[in-house]
């Protein structure tokens, strides 16, 4: 990576990785700059120095220091990496700046992304026939939001897509994984 | 940038085939005036006392090496050469009398103007400078990226795994139901029948039963259908009433009118619908 | 605003405004979220309940506490309000990150942005007289990059444009206002 980042020595001063305090502080910054969730690989990768458990022990700092009263951060690991998100705790405050209500999914919506959720992988016929209605539009929608995403094509007649949920799923409904999808059986001893 | 450009500068430049790319007025020097910034900088000549006659032959020797080693000179280079020619030659005529010079302003020395016109370049170069030395968005910070929306932004709070669950039992109950088929050759569900159904079911004014419930009861989809047609009818009528606690929650009918209404608004609506187009006149 | 967010006293909790750590943690989280630039009067409009002085010294609680080692953010106030950077030693770290080189303003972008910005208005006439060069490429290069705007015409003959400098320039260069542009008077550049 450094090769392509650093083509001219002139320009770009020799890269010291940061260490102690100063690898936490990147690190945030870091998080801060790139929005989505980073794999430790990747932070790993980009600092070029320290090792991948220095860099875990600087994220497990840098998740304590977000826990100190006073922060309206959180660090979290999500299925595709570590993130930095508001404090649910905050999001009354989050949505009040932007005036907004949160998004809601509408019933049909719902529906589909159970199924997909539950059988993945599902194909559009599967879910059109146990919901007993058209459900493209739906669907479509589901994708555009990144939701739901096309996971492959089943080895049948017309090798219809198949869909399955997507990170962005399991991190709006705060699941570690699929495995973590409640079952009907634990539904049942909630009763 | 500014290797070639003190290669130039220095008299250093190697004529090589392989250098023919530069061109002057645009990668080494930003224009005649860049250039002669350069030259009085270089010599450590102080711009409130411009010799003029010394940064001509400068600029012009200058000139010359570039064009030795076959570069192109753009033509606004050219008339700068031409101006400080004159302004030379402007020193070696006597200076007009220091009284009239005094009149006005707009009978500057032309030399004291062009001194003053490279010192407000030299001005705005320092102030280019300084701008560069801020810390700039994309090179020194950097704003937070609009990545995924962030959970605690687009959570519905009605709904968490547990409800996305909910949903996909109640799916599976209803995909449990027997398949709705529509018999050919029997007659049809009567909407009049799925009314008053609706109506017993709900046993008088005040009475409240779950909409899911008095489908539910049905077998067949065809006759669900109707029934659900007539509660929207019965509430347009206001004989009933529709009440939604949440989000996504259940549908309680309310009753307004006793069981034994008499259905003849209702069925005359139906006819309406049923009845044949009209015959057309023509 | 707070009857377009809670029309729903069933659904919406009603609102409690934070104070103490919470209301620096909120405006934490709420610069987070926005990502662009706030201002004071829309903070204290959304928080709905702490004075503007709290507001402020929240706010003042939260810059001191991103200068202290192991952070990676800075507060800065900017043109168009409060917002939350990552700080300048770990531009590195970020540009190592996303793979890319450093956003720079060639030379000619600088002189004509730093004419702009200490003149405005200024027509291109008097760039170019100023520089001696033709510059209506790299001022349509400027106003391609939202830092320069048309901000009228000039009452002479022809009518020419005249330019002057955006909040997106304020921002981009951290500065609060035109006033806080590094002061350089002629007779410093001689001294």
């Amino acid at each position: 990576m450094s090769d392509t980042i650093a083509p001219d020595l002139e320009e770009v001063p020799q890269w010291v990785a940061p260490t102690g305090d100063d690898l936490v502080g990147a690190i945030e910054a870091m998080l801060f700059a790139s929005g989505d969730p980073l794999p430790l690989s990747t932070l790993v990768d980009a600092l070029a120095g320290p090792s991948e458990e220095d860099v875990r022990a600087a994220l497990e700092r840098l998740r304590s220091a977000c826990r100190v009263p006073g922060r309206g951060l959180r660090l979290e690991e999500v299925a595709t990496g570590w993130q930095l998100r508001t404090d649910v705790r905050f999001a009354p405050a989050v949505l009040r700046l932007r005036g907004e209500r949160p998004t809601r999914l509408s019933r049909s919506a719902l529906e589909v992304l159970a199924l997909v959720a539950y059988e993945q992988p599902v194909t559009r016929t599967q879910i059109e026939e146990v919901r007993g209605v058209r459900s493209g539009p739906v669907l479509k929608g589901l994708l555009d939001r990144g939701l739901v995403r096309v996971c492959g094509r089943r080895e049948e007649p017309g090798r219809p897509l198949e869909y399955g949920t997507t990170d962005l799923f399991l991190e709006t409904f705060g699941l570690p994984g699929l495995r973590a999808l409640p079952a009907l059986a634990e539904r049942d001893e909630l009763d | 940038m500014a290797e070639p450009a003190r290669a130039l500068a220095s008299g250093h430049v190697p004529g090589l085939p392989g250098l023919g790319a530069w061109t002057v007025h645009t990668d080494v020097f930003d224009g005649p005036l860049d250039l002669l910034l350069h030259l009085v900088k270089r010599d450590g000549i102080d711009l409130k006392h411009l010799p003029i006659a010394r940064v001509c032959d400068a600029y012009l020797d200058f000139l010359e090496r570039l064009r030795q080693v076959d570069l192109n000179v753009a033509s606004e280079y050219l008339v700068m050469a031409a101006t400080l020619c004159h302004l030379k030659s402007l020193d070696l005529l006597p200076r007009k009398p220091t009284a009239i010079a005094e009149t006005e302003e707009e009978e500057e020395d032309p030399r004291e103007r062009f001194a003053r016109r490279l010192e407000e370049y030299d001005l705005l170069r320092r102030r280019a400078e300084a701008l560069d030395r801020q810390p700039m968005i994309g090179r020194d910070t950097f704003v937070r990226a609009q990545g995924l929306p962030n959970a605690a932004e687009v959570l519905d709070p009605t709904v968490d795994a547990f409800g996305l669950l909910e949903i996909y039992h109640a799916i599976l109950i209803r995909a449990d139901e027997p398949d709705a088929v529509v018999r050919f050759g029997e007659s049809g569900p009567d909407f009049a029948t799925c009314a008053r159904f609706v109506l017993d079911a709900l046993g008088g004014p005040g009475g409240t039963e779950e909409l899911g419930m008095i489908l539910g009861r049905w077998q067949r989809r065809i006759e669900r259908v109707l029934t659900f047609l007539a509660v929207l009818e019965m509430a347009r009528l206001g004989w009933i009433g529709l009440d939604q606690r949440a989000h996504l929650g259940p549908v309680t009918v309310v009753a307004k009118v006793a069981s034994d209404v008499d259905l003849s608004q209702l069925t005359t609506w139906v006819e309406k619908r049923d009845a044949p187009p009209p015959e057309d006149d023509a």
